[in-house]
């Protein structure tokens, strides 16, 4: 006897999901038959508003396009002008820039780290690494002025200056995080339930890896070594040593150990960005915002994001507005036909996870 | 690089005599092709000279031309070049071919460009909507879209603030001064 | 004998109480907000010391959190979601955008004045708000609880069809297929 | 995988070590407020005293969050507006943009962040007002350093100090397309300055137009309302650089140099026509004398030529242009220039009799019966004597008469050392009139340098060509030998003495300090004066002459309402820019009265 499929809608209000978005799942028993993803639930039409406002303005609205990390859309946005314009970066601001990315990059993962978790269960680790993470959005707030939302790369450089002693509470704060990571690895990763919820669930076929155009954790996790930093190095990365971790599995398991050996890349960078940090200049002022013409021209960026590779494509056409804005974001290939054809034959109970996995962003999704 | 691009020009072109390049500083390179050959230049490009990686799909509104514009960048990860794959479409009857047996991923960005730009992709399968609901105007990303003027027709704005003042009114208007109406839009 | 004034006074008084100390919150981020949310239910700010904790379903819920824009697709999912949480109810409006429209005033895809739609027992503003405000904000709300004043979901009642009016002029086919009220 | 794995289940208890671990729970929360980082993004606070009401937190605003309102107690004056911004914290993102363009840097961010309420029409948020201890509590401030403002003015080329005294080239060179377009930028469009421009100039359109490329509307615009802008361009007393916004932590724009730009790409008379276009309503038949062609009578005319009057001009000299022809030297305004605006002037139907004086040519009662109104641009002529002893002696002179003679062409026999009494524009322009002729010149003026009304541009360029100035010093005699030619000044130094009245301190001789400046030449720039006497006696007991000025009403008519007057003659301010401003008046008043 043939069992009827049964469908199940996942989302828009589910607390396992991240952000809004919808999954329509076709179920046999708890095995997935085939699954449609719904979208459009955060959808604010940034690219428009950015049409109407001028170079300056549209910066504030970058850092919303992905709400657990901000600091990769600023800082496309701003090397997207900066190309266009031509403008140059002062050497200080550029390693300004890579610290407040790769302090990003570990905000993010500690999000992570909770979401992961808190979709299989695990709920003591959200305690912890969330509240870990806002030691590093206290760090956020003494150099930009924002928890969240900093708004602090522009283009032509960075707003303000370190505050006086900040390098030493940043070193002072990775000292604490790198204590507090072996816990972690003690309540999660030697954990024998992770373990087993992870390895070989929400596998990526490696075959259909360019077909999918996959990117970060997710292309590294099938063991491709493969980095914006090192492909296309932006601003300082070509000075700083550092690994692109890789792991073979392509399942969740593989994925959270390429993202757990990434924080301490991220610490390791940040550390050497400190011992080079040159003194000078930190920002090359652009013209008076409000006349402030951008010849014309295009320009596509692309910086490393945790989640992967996020891009800008930019358009001027020689007036005070752009002519046109356009986000790539990393969820915008994951989290729809990625996840669509991954599905099928997946569990239930293992939706969320594989989502978060992933690097679902719903709000960069639809943007 | 310069050796690297200009060899993929030269194959590209010796395949594609049509495209039209145009060369950057650094890694990037524009190719510029008709929509009729977009498909089989990607495919090309893709299984031939090791673009594999397809990184976005652009589309900017050209309205004062009547044109829409899709730009396809790509990625050779072992050559490390950034190709962008520019072609235009008219804007009266704007269908082109649909990519996404290429990449699947583009099916998103089709769906997108679909329900925003209007564009039709010929053979592209998926659910109607992506991401509006019940939407009845154009698509809201053409220029002629205003959005402001939809959103004073829709939502409303919250009432209190009607005691605003533009400051450049408030002087002339103290001192006299008669603001032709030929200069007025260059007032802020 | 419990039906004269004085002692449905006394027992009002005393849900109240009870009220604004166990306040389950929907956990349905609907914007930006939802990452603040993070912070303050967990170990740094810790709100659950003063009562509130996630709820995973409508009916459970409490309180429901807009934490920021809402797209006219989420507005329609919210209103059902309200609709189907069991009174007493309330809703806090997070941030700018829940006000007059914030950053997203010019958004065709955004509603700019949330109390058109649902009604609101406290503001939050902010950009979004941090913890500190949050909890100020959640403390502001037991306040008006025990002084028996958060009848947000009576003025939803009482005017229910202006409500309605409002929510199908930006969701005319949706709200008309649904049922009119309680799911 | 085993069935235990003994590992994967006790490691994870390593977590109870946390147990009875104080917790870094932040405890206070919510009942005592956490004080934000230096720099945190929160509530606006404004300093009302320091803000002008710019508005440019309002326009670089993207959310529309800010309002520019009246508020009580705060009056718009000159340099201020009179507005200050109210926020909506309904749509503010506390980017703090509004901060970074702040020109005054009164806008600045605070360190609080709590704000919950349950009235949502209770988010309009007047910083300064709302939380007038908001100073102590500023966290987001824009210094001078971190201001979005460029607060330096592009520099203007000029010759140097040596090249210039060969010569009466130009000094200043002009900016080149770049320059201009850059310092155009600066400009946040406030159009504070116009307020303050007697011609109410449209500034921010003009400049606006000339940032984003477009000279040719700029031109057109500046027409409107001034038809001899290149000489403005050129000369102009610019006060409305005073009031700019940026200049009150920086270099205001520089409005005067940037019209001189706009005006300069209109290279000849038959492309400023081409550019500006102008619109020449029908002839309606009526006609208007006007009597002098400098600025007042010239912009009269051309306004009221466009508006279809028939309108001539009566000159006395040999070329129109008043004293900004005779007055002002060629080094800073070429006659070329002139001559050109005037020549558009001529191009669009404006008649101008020259070398025709009004009550020696013609008479005053003539004109007054030939034309349907009169209009009086008539200047002032004559300079006052220094009257001091000696003051009859060769080779004394006015400056005034001095410049005149040069500009006309004239030799003027000024030897070798010459002292200039005075120390406005006049005298500068004198002393450095006669360092081109070769002499040594001094400067001599009561009081400090500081005071002096003259341009600071004037004064230091006055310096840099080798101009000695010596302040505090009040001319007593003058010495001559005995065929009657000055041979030296002989002046007494001053100390300056506050004022009782609390006006601005007074130079008092002191007694016994005696010194001889030796000198071929002693000129007086302390002053001009009308010169009424080709008025009949019947019209000056109509048209009122009080304290050597013509009497007028806000619509530049004297007493006789057919007769209008406009100029030096009428205003104390004495420049350019209000003649100019005076026969824009009239012109519109002299419509008004015909067309009844």
């Amino acid at each position: 006897m043939r069992e009827k499929a049964t469908t199940i809608y996942l989302g828009p209000q589910h607390p396992g999901i991240t952000g809004n978005m919808m999954v329509r799942l076709k179920v046999i028993g708890d095995t997935i038959v085939s699954a449609q993803t719904e979208v459009g639930y955060l959808h604010r039409a940034f690219e428009k508003l950015q049409e109407r406002r001028n170079w300056l303005q549209g910066f504030t609205l970058m850092c919303r396009f992905c709400v657990p990390e901000s600091d990769p859309m600023e800082n496309v946005y701003a090397r997207s002008v900066e190309a266009i314009d031509g403008r140059e970066v002062p050497e200080r601001g550029k390693y300004i820039r890579v610290m407040v990315l790769e302090l990003a990059r570990i905000a993010t993962q500690l999000m992570w780290y909770a979401g992961q978790n808190g979709s299989l269960g695990l709920y003591t680790m959200g305690q912890w690494s969330i509240g870990d993470r806002d030691y590093i959005l206290d760090l956020f707030e003494e150099l930009t002025g924002g928890r969240v939302y900093h708004m602090y790369q522009w283009p032509g450089g960075v707003r303000r200056d370190l505050p006086e002693g900040f390098t030493d509470k940043v070193l002072r704060t990775l000292d604490y995080l790198e204590k507090r990571l072996k816990d972690y690895d003690d309540l999660m990763f030697a954990n024998s339930i992770f373990q087993k919820r992870t390895q070989g669930v929400g596998i990526v076929p490696k075959e259909n890896i360019i077909e999918h155009g996959v990117v970060g954790p997710v292309l590294r996790g099938a063991g491709i070594r493969s980095d914006i930093r090192i492909d296309e190095p932006y601003e300082v990365y070509d000075k700083l040593d550092f690994e692109i971790p890789t792991q073979e599995g392509s399942d969740i398991w593989a994925r959270a150990l390429v993202r757990r050996a990434e924080v301490h890349q991220s610490i390791r960078i940040i550390r050497q960005v400190i011992d080079q940090m040159p003194s000078g200049e930190y920002f090359n002022k652009f013209p008076n915002p409000l006349k402030w013409i951008v010849p014309a021209g295009d320009a596509y960026v692309r910086v490393e994001s945790g989640r992967g590779e996020v891009g800008f494509y930019a358009v001027s056409d020689g007036t005070i507005h752009p002519r046109r804005m356009h986000l790539r974001g990393a969820a915008y290939v994951h989290a729809i036909t990625l996840l669509e054809s991954i599905l099928p034959g997946q569990n239930i109970a293992d939706v969320s996870a594989i989502m978060n996995s992933l690097g679902t962003c719903a709000p960069e999704i639809e943007r | 690089m310069k050796e690297i691009k200009d060899k993929m020009i030269a194959q590209i072109k010796a395949v594609f005599p049509e495209a039209v390049n145009k060369d950057y500083d650094g890694n990037r390179l524009d190719l510029t092709v008709n929509k009729e050959a977009v498909p089989s230049v990607l495919l090309y490009l893709k299984d031939s000279m090791g673009f594999r990686h397809l990184s976005h799909i652009a589309y900017v509104d050209w309205i004062e031309q009547g044109e829409f514009e899709l730009v396809y960048i790509l990625w050779s990860p072992l050559d490390k070049v950034k190709l962008y794959v520019h072609t235009r479409i008219n804007r009266e009857n704007p269908v082109i071919e649909n990519i996404d047996m290429i990449w699947r991923q583009a099916n998103t960005y089709e769906r997108e460009i679909r329900e925003m730009l209007g564009i039709e992709f010929t053979g592209l399968v998926a659910p109607d909507e992506f991401i509006l609901e019940d939407w009845d105007d154009i698509p809201p990303f053409r220029k002629d879209f205003d959005t402001l003027e939809y959103v004073n027709r829709t939502f409303w704005h919250r009432p209190g603030r009607e005691d605003a003042q533009d400051v450049r009114s408030t002087i002339s208007e103290r001192s006299g001064e008669e603001i032709p109406d030929f200069a007025k839009k260059y007032s802020r | 004998m419990y039906n004269d004034k004085n002692s449905k006074k006394i027992v009002e008084t005393i849900q109240n109480w009870a009220r604004s100390h166990s306040i389950w919150v929907l956990a349905y981020g609907t914007g930006c907000g939802a990452i603040e949310i993070s912070p303050t239910m967990t170990s740094r700010y810790d709100a659950e010391r003063l009562g509130f904790r996630g709820a995973a379903t409508p009916r459970q819920a409490d309180v429901m959190l807009i934490t920021g824009y809402l797209t006219v697709k989420t507005v329609k999912r919210v209103v059902r979601v309200y609709e189907q949480m069991q009174s007493p109810k309330y809703v806090v409006g997070f941030g700018s955008c829940t006000i007059n429209g914030g950053m997203y005033y010019d958004s065709y895809n955004t509603i700019n004045l949330l109390d058109r739609y649902l009604p609101v027992d406290v503001y939050i503003n902010g950009c979004m708000p941090r913890p500190e405000a949050v909890l100020a904000g959640l403390s502001k709300l037991q306040q008006i609880i025990r002084e028996g004043n958060a009848n947000g979901a009576e003025k939803y009642l009482e005017n229910l069809a202006w409500y309605k009016e409002n929510q199908r002029k930006i969701a005319p086919n949706w709200i008309a297929k649904a049922p009119d009220l309680n799911w | 995988m085993s069935f235990f794995d003994l590992q994967g289940t006790l490691k994870p208890l390593t977590a109870l070590k946390q147990f009875g671990k104080k917790p870094h729970t932040l405890k206070d929360i919510p009942w005592k407020k956490r004080e934000a980082s230096d720099r945190y993004r929160g509530l606006h606070f404004n300093d009302l005293d320091e803000c002008i009401g710019c508005g440019n937190c309002s326009t670089i605003c993207q959310n529309a969050a800010i309002d520019m309102i009246h508020l009580e107690g705060i009056e718009g004056k000159k340099g201020d507006s009179g507005l200050r911004p109210r926020v909506d914290n309904g749509r503010c993102c506390w980017c703090a943009l509004c901060v970074e363009v702040c020109p005054t840097g009164s806008l600045s961010l605070t360190k609080d962040y709590i704000y919950v309420t349950e009235d949502p029409d209770a988010f309009l948020w007047t910083p300064g007002v709302d939380n007038p201890d908001g100073a102590e509590r500023k966290s987001f401030v824009s210094d001078k350093d971190h201001s979005l403002n460029d607060f330096n003015r592009i520099p203007m080329p000029e010759l140097e100090g040596k090249e210039r005294v060969k010569s009466f080239a130009e000094v200043v060179l002009g900016y080149n397309e770049q320059q201009a377009r850059e310092e155009a930028s600066r400009c946040i469009s406030c159009g504070i300055c116009t307020e303050v421009c007697p011609d109410h100039m449209h500034i921010p359109e003009y400049i606006n137009a000339i940032a984003s490329g477009n000279d040719k509307d700029a031109v057109k615009i500046i027409y409107d309302n001034n038809p001899l802008p290149e000489m403005c361009g050129k000369v102009c007393t610019r006060r409305c650089e005073d009031v700019c916004a940026i200049a009150t932590r920086g270099d205001s724009v520089a409005i005067r140099w940037l019209k001189r730009y706009a005006t300069e790409t209109a290279a000849t008379a038959d492309l400023t026509h081409e550019i500006v276009n102008p619109e020449i309503k029908e002839a309606n038949g009526k006609t208007v004398g006007i009597i002098g062609a400098g600025p007042s009578g010239l912009t009269a005319a051309y306004y009221l030529a466009l508006r279809g009057y028939d309108v001539t001009i009566y000159e006395a000299s040999a070329k129109a242009g008043g004293a900004t022809m005779y007055g002002i030297p060629k080094y800073r305004l070429p006659i070329e220039s002139l001559d050109k605006q005037i020549g558009y002037i001529q191009s669009i139907g404006v008649k101008i009799n020259f070398n025709t004086k009004v009550g020696k040519d013609i008479s005053f009662k003539e004109i007054y019966d030939k034309y349907d109104t009169v209009f009086m641009g008539v200047g002032f002529p004559d300079a006052w004597p220094l009257g001091v002893d000696g003051d009859d002696a060769k080779g004394s002179m006015q400056a005034f008469r001095y410049l005149y003679m040069i500009n006309a062409g004239d030799k003027v026999d000024i030897g070798d050392k010459v002292v200039v009494v005075g120390g406005g524009n006049v005298a500068i322009d004198a002393a450095r009139v006669s360092r081109r002729f070769g002499a040594e010149v001094t400067i001599l003026y009561r009081r400090r340098v500081a005071d002096m009304p003259a341009d600071w541009e004037e004064i230091e360029g006055a310096e840099d060509e080798g101009v000695h100035i010596i302040p505090q010093g009040i001319p007593t005699k003058i010495h001559k030998d005995d065929k009657g030619h000055v041979t030296g000044i002989e002046y007494l130094k001053a100390k300056m003495v506050a004022d009782d009245k609390g006006g601005r301190p007074r130079p008092v001789a002191i007694e016994g300090s005696e010194t001889i400046l030796e000198a071929t030449a002693v000129m007086a720039a302390i002053g001009q004066m009308g010169d009424y006497s080709f008025l009949p006696k019947e019209f000056e007991d109509k048209i009122k002459i009080e304290r050597g000025r013509f009497v007028v009403n806000e619509k530049q008519q004297t007493g006789d309402p057919k007769v209008f007057a406009g100029g030096d003659a009428v205003n104390r301010t004495a420049d350019a820019i209000s003649a100019i401003a005076d026969g824009f008046r009239a012109c519109k008043a002299i419509d008004e009265y015909l067309s009844k």
